[in-house]
């Protein structure tokens, strides 16, 4: 078992032993909460050359990440909520996703951009948003969601190895603390998406911590009433395996999307778009689809409970798929997914 | 009871109150009844009390995250503000802001914000207006000493200066921005870098004293209705960890020798009688404002989906 | 007959008359070429402290908008392209979008953000973007993309005068030199999407600047082929009459959707995705999609007239949907959309 | 011929060869073949040329849209530029880039973005991983008087000052952002705001004079590869108009009198013979650069969806 945490830790400190030219800068990276435990010892380890703080400056920093690639660097930094991203948005989308074609091809900045999603205990409306669509709707930028430390242990490496473009990496905090079991086969999962569960009933097409609570969702509805989830995590947002979706779909005719943003302009509006533009008929009904209430996050805990999916309705909904409106089976008691995770006070 | 005495024990009583409210902030905390990040500002009372007592009533403050200590010195209301503090209906806002986005418009706060130097620019924009209306109010940015490190406070400082911006620029310097030290975040000092600029400035290292405070401010807030930008540097310590209720020295990034050495000139620590003379009366209005919130419902479906646009 | 410009320039015009408090700014409003027209003069008629110029600082200004707009001012702002806005991200997704809720509705951020979209004559990668999915995910901000003068006409007045939210309006560079027919009627069309043209074969959905290029290939398809192509013009992004799309959709069956931007996670994938959500069955087979190249802008005149979708193939997507792949009617002799703009040579 | 002749005829000849194409550009618009929006550096080439000559070969540029002249003088291919510009695949990236984005890492020009500011930390970054590298190159930020009101100038100024970056900030000043003086833009200069950061400046005022910037630049670029950053503001002066191959002296917003002063000593205006006697030979370098171009073919399909990633 690895925690999502050690994993990102693990492959940091992998990415730099096997790469002179890679480092991570970010702010606070230095420190003795280390970005959630994700980089913690490495400046110690591999020295303030390779793994430094820097001041508060999203925009320089990721143009300073641009230029260290452009000369053969590999940049690794932090944001630890994707909300300060939105600092940097110039940097990543006017000039990063757009050096290589650009310049038609002679310019590369492979890159690794981190960005945490933060998730309950109040974090509010500039604490918690989650940017995957935004990102991928830009060409130029590979954006990828691990939704379990296998993710990482599979991509990180590949990425720092191999990939010669910039990466937006999206980590949900609410995941940092969860143990996975992880193969160590060597097996290098593209960067792509794959099957979590296999099923043939409903097909659950989820991304991030929403992966996870499919999954459990899954496991009650078989549970309570024979009902087999596929499960799909998408993984890359940018670059889905949208045949695999498809396919998922032929099979199951019902179809459940689980996104950590908003639904408007989001994920689940490109799964839609993927699947009419193969065939409007492999939906028996119209999907349900979870994400966050379009609104700004509210920081009081009785408003954040509904905001988010929870557990009852990521159950719900599968039910619903499968048997219809007005089903008549229990959903689970615990209402709210953020139960789950009730020790979730900080650290932030 | 003499004019300075009156105006030193009006002080004291608004610092003490702020740090009777984050005591209690700590003490409620482990209850899960605050659930959120806090922030707090015990150590660095005496700079929102001595700001908030020089401005005017009707002057507007923008602040940030670490904001318990203005909303109290602006003159919000304690009921509202625990209220908020615990998601409840009877807050500010409802339970949707919560610690990090006090904010009184009533009285003159005008909105925190979690993204460091944010509200900056809403400093500079508010105090512009009032200027083309020729309304003699003056806005006021406050913001921590990492704040200036992004590029959007040169920005504000030129726009400022250029167009003579009523805006007197607050910065609470209580040298960490997380568990950063000041001098590997910063190549410059903050007076020098506003002079760059023709803004005028003054640093404040006695930023326990609170009379020191209100006097600054006084002195700059004049300048700044007469129409130019200030900027205001006052030293000033965190006692407790950046965000959250307990102490953080055992983690080896900063020592205690930094906080005791301002301790030990604390009025709020050192003037042990006076404390006592206030305590229980402040403890009192603490008491009914967390009674209030107790009794104050949570907010219910109906409130998810309003005052989006 | 009125230019979108002069629109643009009436509605400026009229706001400020209307409004002491609402006052615009922007690098080189004060200019002779005044935003391509849209503010000419307006600093000589209203003075420096109504209109003015400021120094490059988006982010900053941006905040300053914020700033003023809390203190009961209305400001306009200005970007001469969408893509410099970008470096105003964090005011506009982080603040603004945030302010009224997370405030619980005590603050109030009413201002209209311009943004330019460039295209053509070698625009290029970073003058050329057109981000109205990225803006439109965000609840809290009101994203219109006027597509003609009488769309200026109705809705600036209304937004200034009444709207309490922020709004981004997205204006098309190549509309401005386009004269439109205006009806003064005094009709106050909402904030939200309209029936451009009437059909009954087929639904074309489209934004900006292609509900014009909509409208030449509906002609030219009725002329040649009797073909009557119903066109939606989506107007409003975050707040688009879905139902309206929909029952057209439901009465021919058949799809078209063109927009200014990228597909992938844009204006086509919620379409889709309301359109599934409402019903499956609305569509009788895969819409096409009208949109930019999966790729950074490209400046190479023969590839930028590829890049963008040309009048040819949006004829032949309505052809196509209604007759089929393979249908023998001839299609336009003009190949890229851009030759009906053939004397866009800047000003810039 | 002594040295300092030779060295004065070289650079004359690469200013003249600026001038000359950028002219040949404006010849060429009224035809179409160049479409795209073209930022000249006419009048401003000597700062270009006077830089990249006290440069070595391996040193890094990072430009702005305005980029023919330091395309030129970093020694990037003509023939490769015009087709460049011509939008072609024999142009440095195939066309995809054109005249904004012009670039030639094999001489070290690392690209030009038009977006105003926004390479400046890419110079940053690139200086950076050399200091770490232990590489004994340094990185050049050029760009114009505008762009340091963006607030990632500061940022980048505090960075390079903190870790003691390699890099050289090149401000080419020709006072003006599009139409508008600096006065109305800046309430700082260049130089006090760079010692606010400890960083080390000069101006020059004779930006017309090639051999002054290229001694002003290895004077400053010596201090940079001892490991310091260097702000170098070098006064000069746009001819034309912000965009396009005009002039814009009827548009009332500046007179010919700010560039009648500068002609006046211009060299490649007061030194005909000089320029009558290198003509000949540059003319034909162009007309060969220009005939590569036609021949060049347009890109196709095929390049439309390459090289995104
Ligand atoms: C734009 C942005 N970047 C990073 C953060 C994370 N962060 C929160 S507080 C903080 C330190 C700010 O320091 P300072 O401005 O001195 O304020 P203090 O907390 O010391 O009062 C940082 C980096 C943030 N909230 N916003
Ligand atoms: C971030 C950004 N904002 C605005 C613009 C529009 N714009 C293009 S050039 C320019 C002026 C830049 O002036 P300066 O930096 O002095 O360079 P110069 O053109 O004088 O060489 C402006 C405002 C832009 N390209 N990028
Ligand atoms: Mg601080
Ligand atoms: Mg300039």
């Amino acid at each position: 078992m690895l925690s999502y945490a050690n994993a990102l830790l693990e492959t940091m400190d992998g990415g730099l032993a096997a790469h002179p030219n890679a480092f991570i800068m970010g702010q606070g990276v230095d420190d003795f909460k280390g970005i959630f435990g994700s980089v913690t010892d490495l400046a110690k380890k591999y020295g303030s050359q390779r793994v430094f703080d820097v001041p508060l400056m999203e925009e320089g920093m990721t143009g300073i990440a641009i230029g260290a690639a452009l000369v053969g660097d590999y940049p690794i930094t932090t944001h630890i909520r994707a909300d300060f991203s939105f600092l940097a948005m110039n940097q990543i989308l006017n000039l990063a996703s757009k050096y290589h074609y650009m310049f038609g091809g002679i310019m590369s900045c492979p890159m690794l951009i981190r960005l945490v999603v933060g998730r309950s205990w109040g974090q509010g409306a500039q604490h918690s948003q989650s940017p995957q669509a935004t990102f991928a709707h830009y060409p130029g930028l590979t954006v990828i969601m691990p939704a379990t430390s296998q993710a990482i242990v599979d991509m990180y490496p590949q990425i720092i190895n191999r990939h010669r473009g910039p990466v937006i990496s999206i980590e949900h905090r609410l995941l940092y603390n969860l143990d996975f079991s992880v193969s160590d086969s060597g097996k290098r999962v593209p960067l792509t998406s794959y099957v979590a569960r296999e099923g043939r009933d409903v097909t659950v097409v989820a991304t991030s911590v929403m992966v996870v609570e499919a999954l459990r969702a899954a496991q009650y509805v078989q549970e309570k009433a024979g009902i087999e989830a596929e499960i799909i995590d998408l993984n890359s947002i940018s670059h889905p395996d949208w045949d695999l979706v498809a396919e998922s779909v032929r099979k199951t005719g019902r179809l459940v999307i689980a996104d950590t943003s908003w639904l408007e302009y989001g994920v689940a509006a490109e799964v839609c778009r993927q699947l009419v533009l193969r065939d409007p008929g492999l939906l028996r009904s119209p999907p349900s689809m979870l994400g966050m209430a379009p609104a700004p996050c509210p920081t009081a805990k009785s408003l954040e409970d509904i905001y988010y999916p929870s557990q009852h309705e990521t159950v719900d909904a599968i039910l619903t798929q499968v048997r219809g409106v007005g089903h008549d089976i229990a959903l689970p008691t615990e209402k709210s997914m953020t139960e789950g995770y009730r020790r979730f006070r900080g650290p932030f | 009871m003499n004019d300075r005495d009156e105006l030193y024990r009006r002080l004291f009583r608004t610092s003490l109150l702020i740090r009777l409210v984050e005591e209690r902030v700590i003490e409620l905390y482990p209850s899960d009844r605050i659930q959120s990040p806090v922030h707090l500002s015990i150590g660095q009372e005496a700079v929102a009390v001595g700001v908030c007592d020089a401005l005017r009533a009707d002057d507007l403050v923008f602040a940030t995250y670490r904001s318990h200590a203005f909303y109290v010195a602006k003159g919000g209301r304690l009921d509202a503000m625990f209220a908020e503090l615990y998601g409840r209906m009877g807050g500010v806002s409802k339970g949707k802001a919560g610690s990090m986005h006090l904010s009184a418009p009533e009285v003159g706060l005008m909105g925190s914000s979690a993204v460091v130097a944010s509200t900056i620019p809403h400093a500079v924009g508010a105090a512009h207006s009032f200027k083309r209306r020729s309304d003699s109010r003056i806005a006021i940015a406050v913001f921590g000493d990492g704040a200036t490190e992004e590029g959007v406070y040169h920005e504000c400082l030129n726009f400022a200066a250029l167009m003579k911006v009523p805006v007197l620029f607050i910065c609470e310097d209580n040298g960490l921005a997380v568990h950063s030290h000041r001098p590997v975040r910063q190549s410059y000092t903050l007076q020098k870098h506003a002079a760059t600029f023709g803004i005028a400035s003054r640093r404040l290292d006695e930023g326990w004293d609170m009379l020191a405070v209100r006097e600054a401010t006084m002195a700059a807030a004049a300048k700044v209705r007469a129409g130019e930008p200030f900027v205001l540097e006052i030293a000033t310590s965190r006692y407790k960890e950046h965000v959250g209720t307990g102490e953080d020295f055992h983690f080896g990034y900063r020592t205690s020798d930094d906080t005791d050495a301002w301790k030990r000139r604390d009025p709020l620590i050192i003037d042990q009688q006076l404390v006592e003379s206030l305590r229980p009366e402040l403890e009192c209005e603490i008491a009914e404002a967390v009674a209030f919130a107790e009794r104050s419902p949570s907010p219910g479906r109906a409130e998810l989906l309003t005052d989006i646009i």
